[in-house]
């Protein structure tokens, strides 16, 4: 399964996703500037996290305008795979590809921990390696992951089963205890926590493994 | 503006410095000038009043491969064509001014160091001191606003550029009220081959300016620095530099790029303390050349800045860099690439001059060598304070001891100095760049190097190791070096090698950030020469050189100097992932063993100062050949898997030690029974 | 021409950073505070040209860029 | 009543988010930017009282908290 993964300035993720999907899972995987205008041949594209624009503004307001940007969105449409973590979920949200908006922590600071993660439903390409209420003990490490949307999209999304990851305690006020959510075509995927970071024994969790094992068996099936 | 009597003093240029300038230049020196020798003469860039202790460092071994005082950062060989450049420094006056941008601009700083030797960071540490947090006085207040400012200003700066800031320390002690002490340290990884010197060579060569435009940032903020924080240095308040992570971040990844490309880049110097003027002038003395450049082509953000403030300005996020003559356009291709201006502001010349001109106008002319390496060196008289010897005198003995041990230890437990940084750490993004095998928390960081990275620009050929695990820590107890600065100094290398053994790594080399008052008062040089001939002996003892480092004086409240705190960063390796330990107890059932014995040494403990009040005695007696004797012990016993924890005693000593090998983990919690 | 821009937090929007300054005024003896809400002030100085156009271009700009419609509103005003 | 406080980076300081937005309205096609200044705007909802006496403490409030003297510099007026 070939992957690309959107390097833009202040990115500084993109190394991490680089190793567990190539090192650790063996895939083809290369990076796009975000100055391209064309992903290439790719199946999954890794929105990764960091620091775009240095979070300026507002975390991912600006990395949206990148011309790599319209490249992932007309790949959405396509019904390619998108995973965003972390700011690139951030980004993702600005971009208006998934509903709502990440905003700063309740505790206005910066977190970086392993958290536990419930997952709510394995009918999606990101979560099918894994079994429903599952907990995952995944790493974050963010100052603005806090989940926010109008009462109605919240309803929508718990209605459509679109929530695909909660915090079993939530550490950032986000509403619903809301850490990973789907679009309504199912393709594409955001999550505050780091998967990339939780992917070897000797960083502390194999748990994220089942992110990536998902996508990988999501192109059998495709 | 002539040059009076007061300017001179104002500049912190003595008389006879003063003559010493004109001697060099042949003439009076203009305003620009006087200037640029007052901030190359300070402590900060000369450390004219520490050199000749300096050289007592045990400096020379066959893996150093960049020494102490030859360039931005030490670099050492670390086996299989790869080594580590690191390197600690001080932020400590600006902190006190502005905490966040202090902290913040003191990370960018450092980070700088390293990757201007070509090096790409993998990590930064951060070693604190504040004065007390407790209790409802307005100094204690003040205290709070300065630590959180901090913590939030190293968490801005490390998690915005990607650097895992993995670990540190923090005390709490009422000789840093005023005067908080921010070292940070940067360490990164390099091939042998990838290593960039400061240095310009080749007549004509282009000098090639990069970053961030010039403003009135820190003014004079290395001379700001050497000068004593009192009263009325408020007004100097505009001196402050604002950082911003995120163009250091494009300026990290660009200047690696153009180092990378062979045939590019003659010589790299970040513009640290002294910006332009250090960068022009220490870059012409090293290449044993000259640099001639011309302000009106330094990118300027404010209009009508003077020469004296674009020579002096310390806006942050800037590089000097010599390329090939006819090399420019490749170099400026890349630097775009990143949203970048490279500017050509000057060439290298065969005068040895450092000459700084205004179009055609000339506004400073300096021999570069001896502005560089002729600053004068003192040396200063020294006198034992009576303190120390009072001290010495008191008899631990003396001290009630308490009925009930029950509810001593919940206090020293909660006393800042000892309780969980975790509020701390946990700011940091620690796990970034997935190296962390062992998060803050433990006695040392440990660090898995993936040594496939793309952006190590090498890859392990068949047969070579594709994995290197380092650890890393720093320490230092500013009360020891208060009551006794020898023994003092010998514990700060002793607990540093001692943390990295207990991780399972064999201490390698050491870097050192040593914070102390004033050094014109004969028992602060005391101070300072006694601690740095302890530290000496340290690194002797453990065979960990000294790879380079800071020397930060003038750290003084206006009721009395802080307690001498030679901060030592220390490097360990670990063969063997298998050797990885930490300090918390595993599983019931397994036997807890103390090796060494426990003296009468209650002298400047945490006890005495926590549960009586008091900061005296003698603190305790370092024998070097027994702990170098202890850790080889430690070490075997962990390479032959016998051990399930190590954890070294240290403030609170073994009822401490045991509390926090119990608990330290939240996940695995465990209690213990000793006789 | 300079514009000004207020970019403020929707209402149903959390603002933990306006209850931390209220309870911050309120710890140094500032009395009677009924709420805190904080948002963005940014300034613009632009070359000039006929009011109207500009209007135009910065509310697109605030629009587009410099707010985020699902929780922030923006008012702007130009000199 | 109501007061408005605007607090804006010193002009000699640098503004690195200013800097980044101007080069991002740019990358978007907005022409004739001179230059874009951020900082931070609160509201503040008082009880009420004598303008004078609440025009004292406001200000005691923005030198004491709400901004950072060392580099900021702030203006507020009350309705």
């Amino acid at each position: 399964m070939k992957f690309a993964i959107i390097q833009f300035p202040g990115s500084n993720c993109d190394q991490d996703c680089y190793h567990a999907l190539a090192n650790v899972f063996g895939q083809p995987t290369h990076y796009v500037w975000h100055k391209e205008t064309s992903l290439g041949d790719v199946d999954c594209v890794v929105v990764p996290g960091g620091f775009s624009y240095g979070d300026y503004l507002r975390t991912g307001a600006i990395a949206r305008f990148s011309p790599a940007m319209k490249a992932v969105a007309d790949h959405a449409k396509a019904g390619g795979l998108v995973i965003g973590i972390c700011n690139g979920f951030q980004i993702l949200c600005e971009a208006h590809l998934l509903p709502g908006a990440l905003i700063r922590n309740r505790s206005l600071k910066f977190i970086c921990e392993h958290v536990e993660l419930r997952v709510e439903t394995t009918d999606s390409p990101f979560t099918n390696a894994c079994k429903k209420g599952q907990v995952l003990r995944i790493p974050i490490a963010h100052g603005e992951g806090c989940y926010f949307a109008e009462p109605e999209v919240i309803e929508q999304l718990k209605r459509e089963d679109r929530v695909l990851v909660r915090y079993v305690n939530n550490p950032n006020g986000s509403v619903d205890n809301i850490a990973g959510i789907c679009n309504e075509g199912r393709n594409v995927f955001g999550m505050m926590p780091h998967p990339e970071r939780a992917s070897e024994k000797i960083l502390g969790s194999e748990d994220g493994k089942c992110i990536f094992k998902s996508i990988l068996r999501s192109a059998v099936t495709v | 503006m002539n040059i009076t009597p007061e300017v001179i003093a104002k500049h912190g240029i003595t008389p006879d410095e003063y003559e010493r300038i004109k001697q060099i230049l042949g003439r009076e020196p203009n305003i620009t000038e006087l200037g640029i020798f007052s901030v190359m003469w300070s402590e900060h860039c000369s450390y004219k009043n520490s050199k000749p202790e300096l050289k007592k460092f045990p400096r020379e071994a066959d893996f150093i491969l960049v020494k102490a005082g030859e360039e931005n950062a030490g670099i050492v060989d670390v086996g299989d064509g790869w080594a580590i450049a690191f390197k600690i420094e001080s932020h400590n006056h600006p902190s006190a001014v502005e905490p966040f941008q202090g902290a913040a601009t003191g990370m960018g700083g450092i980070i700088r160091d390293i990757f201007t030797m070509g090096s790409r960071p993998l990590m930064g540490f951060d070693s604190l001191r504040f004065g007390p947090i407790e209790g409802d006085s307005a100094q204690a207040a003040t205290n709070r606003r300065l630590f959180a400012g901090v913590v939030a200003g190293i968490a801005h700066y490390g998690n915005c550029i990607g650097i895992p800031t993995v670990g540190g320390e923090v005390y709490f002690d009422e000789s840093y009220n005023g005067n908080p002490l921010v070292n940070a340290l940067c360490l990164g990884i390099i091939r042998h081959d990838q290593i960039k010197r400061g240095c310009a060579k080749g007549v004509g060569n282009p000098v090639i300016y990069v970053g961030s435009a010039t403003g009135k940032d820190g003014l004079a903020g290395a001379a700001f620095a050497s000068r004593e924080l009192t009263e009325e240095s408020h007004e100097d308040r505009p001196a402050v530099q604002v950082g911003d992570p995120f163009m250091e971040k494009l300026l990290l990844e660009a200047c690696l790029e153009v180092m990378r490309k062979n045939g590019l880049v003659v010589g790299i110097q970040d513009m640290g303390a002294a910006g332009l003027t250090c960068s022009t002038c220490e870059t012409a003395s090293r290449g044993g050349s000259g640099n001639e450049i011309d302000l009106n082509l330094v990118p300027k953000r404010e209009t009508g800045m003077t020469p004296y403030e674009i020579m002096l300005s310390e806006s942050q996020e800037r590089m000097l860099l010599i390329a090939n003559k006819g090399r420019e356009k490749e170099v400026e291709e890349i630097f775009r690439k990143w949203d970048l201006h490279g500017v050509t502001i000057g060439k290298v010349t065969n005068d040895g001059m450092m000459r700084i001109k205004v179009g055609k106008e000339i506004a400073a002319e300096i021999p570069a060598a001896k502005l560089a390496d002729d600053a004068p060196v003192y040396h200063r008289s020294v006198e034992q304070p009576e303190w120390e010897i009072r001290n010495s005198k008191f008899e631990t003995r003396s001290v009630r001891e308490p009925r009930n041990c029950q509810t001593i230890l919940p206090k020293l437990l909660a006393s800042p100095t000892i309780a969980s940084k975790n509020w701390v750490y946990r700011q940091y993004d620690h796990m970034v760049q997935d190296g962390t095998a062992v998060v803050p928390g433990s006695d040392a960081a440990v660090i898995r190097i993936n040594l496939k990275r793309p952006d190590f620009g090498y890859t392990p050929k068949k047969g070579e190791p594709t994995e290197k695990y380092i650890a890393f820590t720093t320490d230092c107890n500013g009360a020891y070096c208060y009551l006794d600065p020898y023994e003092g100094g010998k514990t700060a290398v002793a607990e540093a090698a001692r943390n990295l053994v207990c991780s399972g790594a064999r201490p390698l080399a050491v870097t050192d950030c040593l914070n102390f008052g004033n050094p014109m008062d004969p028992h602060i040089f005391w101070q300072f020469r006694r601690c740095v001939d302890g530290l000496s002996e340290g690194c002797r003892a453990f065979g960990t050189p000294v790879t380079g480092g800071n020397v930060s004086f003038y750290n003084e409240s206006p009721v009395a100097a802080i307690d001498p705190t030679p901060t030592v960063g220390m490097l360990g390796l670990i063969d063997d992932p298998k050797h990885i330990t930490t300090q918390w107890f595993k599983e019931s059932g397994h036997v807890i063993l103390l090796l060494g014995d426990i003296g009468d040494e209650l002298g400047g403990s945490e006890y005495l100062k926590r549960i009586h009040g008091l900061k005296t005695g003698k603190p305790p007696r370092m024998d070097l050949a027994v702990a170098k004797r202890t850790h080889d012990f430690v070490l075997e016993i962990i390479k032959k898997r016998w051990v399930a924890s190590a954890h070294d005693c240290s403030e609170g000593g073994l009822a401490v030690a045991l509390a926090e090998s119990c608990v330290s983990n939240g996940d695995c919690m465990v209690g213990a029974r000793v006789n | 021409m300079k514009a000004k821009i207020i970019v403020m937090p929707k209402k149903t929007v959390l603002d933990p950073q306006g209850k931390t300054v209220k309870h911050a005024l309120e710890s140094i003896h500032f009395k009677g505070i009924k709420d805190v809400r904080i948002g963005k002030f940014l300034e613009i100085e632009l070359e000039g040209g006929n009011k109207a156009a500009l209007q135009k271009q910065i509310d697109e700009a605030c629009h587009k860029l410099l707010s985020n419609p699902v929780i922030e509103d923006y008012t702007f005003e130009i000199q």
